[in-house]
């Protein structure tokens, strides 16, 4: 699917099975069947043998589990001929990898060299021997050489299981997110109205007014159709006396504003309130 | 047995592949392609196909059938909250749109016909609309003149978004609005010193908007 | 009944939204989009989410808990068929790419020369910025010795792309016992023993590595 960017991440590919004596690579004609036996590489294989590990310690490695390669048993001027005669043919291919396999040679030599000179027993703790630093890289390397093998079995996605977002109904449309407001916007734009418009007579607003106003809300809510409701119903006690004064402001508001109609059967009687009627039946 | 469960992996290649494949898949599709090794004809594809379709009933997401093949789509009951997972932003509210809703706040209720007075044009039906879909006003009667207009009134949602108690919270503007207008247009002079020292008596608004521009300006 | 109708409809909700929504959802991600409105505590949506997720055993699709949340996902013993879908192969990755991504998973944080170090080899950059262009690895500080060499660790969407929830769940490292590196000479009767054994279990590796270089080569 990534295709790109796989390719890109993907240096070389790794087949898992397949019959074993296919040449290795063609060497001037020649099928190289084998792998090497020890580290003396023809030259002109190098370059496949170089990049079919993935370094000096995987070469080692292979070379130690597979071919029992013995550290100690190293011709040291041979590799030392050899890996001088690689330099020249590595100025065409990658002089840095190569320089890492000649490090690896010196410090084989440096190993063999050190074992061969005489044993002076002196401080027996003291004294490390040589191989231990080279095989404690190769056992890290080989932990992390098994873990990326083990990585690599790990199920994955697009090899191993796949998703893709389904498709949504068509009747979902993505959420709007409204415009937030602050508060001193919508006071800024009442005060704008006001100051356009000079005729405005109840430019006075006092917290009565609001509040009237907010009831008179309330009351036309109240009341629905055409029911009479009682003139009671409209006033809640625990308000107090300023409640009281608010809905009775907005009573007379909304009354005369003609929203409401205001009736008494007989004196004394519940006053009782609808909403107005039509004025003409244009219902 | 053995049957059932060869039709239960059957079932399952055809429901992971409708699901993966990103396009909707055929009875054809899924018999060249997922079924290719199993010697299944079209028809018995067809019915395991239905198999799938009917064990999704009741779920949040269906197998529905199209022209071109099957795929899943979201059943269209749970669309008003999956439209959460893809959002758009709205543009800002226009100053028609602040004035409006400014004016069925504070003189609520009123009429659309009240609030073209006032501002002096019409009212788009745009705008009342907006405002009742966001659920900040709402019509609370008809007044009882020829037409019989809707009365708007704000909502308790209006007052919640604002963090207001009651419309009495609302800033007043009894300072504001008479004064305001008479400096602006009488008393340059007056204004300008009024510019320095706004902060004093004059409306809640005035002094946020001063210092508002005085914090751009730094 | 009320209550497990309302159950149904959130995990319905729950199910649409992870099938549709084209990356894992977490579950604040669902409290805060398509489930906003209900007073859901997290531990409830967990609670449906497990509902929903139990709902598919033995199906052909999975919901799996990952890193970054929830996903459904094909089963993994459906995916031979399933393969059949795509005339791409699934890409490989190479050795090289494979042993830095362990090494920066198991040992994170590490710079790119801790990580030369243990391979023995340069990292290339190519193998890192592909890594980093995937999202699988970043760079969460400096190492403060000469150079500040930038300290890579493993994402989330790392973890995603394996289907694993957290980087326990990656496979042991195995050790490798130290005998089996006796280089020799000094105990030969040990080393004749030893030969035997340790032979076996690198061969897979060996054989891999063999075939390997034979398709380069052609």
């Amino acid at each position: 699917m990534n295709a790109e960017v796989d390719a890109k991440i993907e240096d070389r590919q790794v087949i898992t099975k397949e019959p074993e004596q296919i040449p290795l690579a063609f060497i001037r004609g020649e099928a190289v069947l084998e792998q090497p036996e020890d580290l003396f590489i023809p030259p002109e294989a190098l370059e496949v043998i170089l990049e079919a590990f993935e370094g000096p310690l995987d070469l080692l490695l292979y070379l130690i589990r597979k071919q029992k390669f013995d550290i100690l048993d190293l011709p040291i001027n041979q590799i030392t001929a050899q890996y001088m005669e690689y330099v020249e043919i590595m100025k065409d291919l990658n002089l840095e990898l190569a320089a890492e396999y000649l490090v690896m040679a010196a410090i084989l030599a440096e190993i063999k060299s050190r074992l061969l000179l005489p044993k002076i027993k002196v401080d027996e703790g003291e004294d490390e021997d040589p191989r231990a630093e080279l095989i404690r890289r190769l056992q890290e390397y080989e932990v992390f050489k098994k873990a990326a093998e083990n990585l690599d079995e790990v199920p994955r996605d697009e090899r191993d299981f796949y998703h893709e977002p389904i498709d949504i109904a068509e009747n979902c449309q993505p959420k709007i997110i409204l415009p937030d407001v602050d508060l001193q916007e919508l006071v800024s734009a009442f005060s704008q109205v006001l100051k356009r418009v000079d005729n405005f007579k109840h430019h006075q607003i006092s917290a009565e007014v609001l509040s009237t106003r907010e009831r008179m809300t309330k009351i036309l809510e109240q009341l629905e159709g055409d029911t009479f409701l009682p003139f009671s119903t409209f006033f809640d006690f625990s308000e107090g006396k300023q409640g009281v004064v608010v809905t009775f402001l907005a009573i007379l508001e909304l009354a005369k504003e003609k929203l409401i109609q205001i009736q008494q059967n007989l004196a004394l009687a519940d006053i009782h309130i609808r909403r107005a009627p039509l004025l003409e039946s244009s219902e | 047995m053995a049957q059932s469960n060869k039709n239960k992996h059957y079932c399952q290649i055809i429901e992971a592949a409708i699901f993966a494949a990103g396009k909707p898949l055929s009875i054809d599709d899924l018999k060249a392609s997922v079924l290719s090794e199993f010697k299944l004809s079209l028809s018995a594809i067809r019915n395991l196909v239905r198999e799938v379709q009917q064990s999704y009933e009741g779920r949040g997401i269906e197998l529905v059938t199209l022209a071109s093949g099957y795929r899943f789509q979201t059943i269209a009951d749970v669309s008003p909250w999956l439209s959460h997972l893809w959002t758009e932003k709205a543009p800002r509210y226009s100053r028609a749109m602040l004035e409006t809703l400014s004016l069925i706040a504070y003189k609520q209720p009123i009429t659309r016909g009240e609030i073209e007075q006032v501002r002096g044009v019409a009212v788009s039906s745009n705008i009342i609309r907006a405002m009742q879909e966001r659920g900040w006003i709402k019509v609370v009667g008809h007044k009882e003149i020829p037409g019989r207009p809707a009365l708007f009134a704000t909502t308790p949602a209006f007052l919640d978004y604002f963090g207001l108690e009651s419309l009495d919270q609302l800033p007043q503007l009894e300072t504001v609005a008479p004064t305001t207008f008479e400096l602006g247009v009488q008393q340059p002079e007056n204004q300008a010193e009024k510019e320095t020292t706004p902060q004093s008596d004059s409306g809640e608004s005035d002094v946020r908007e001063t210092s508002k521009s005085i914090s751009e300006s730094r």
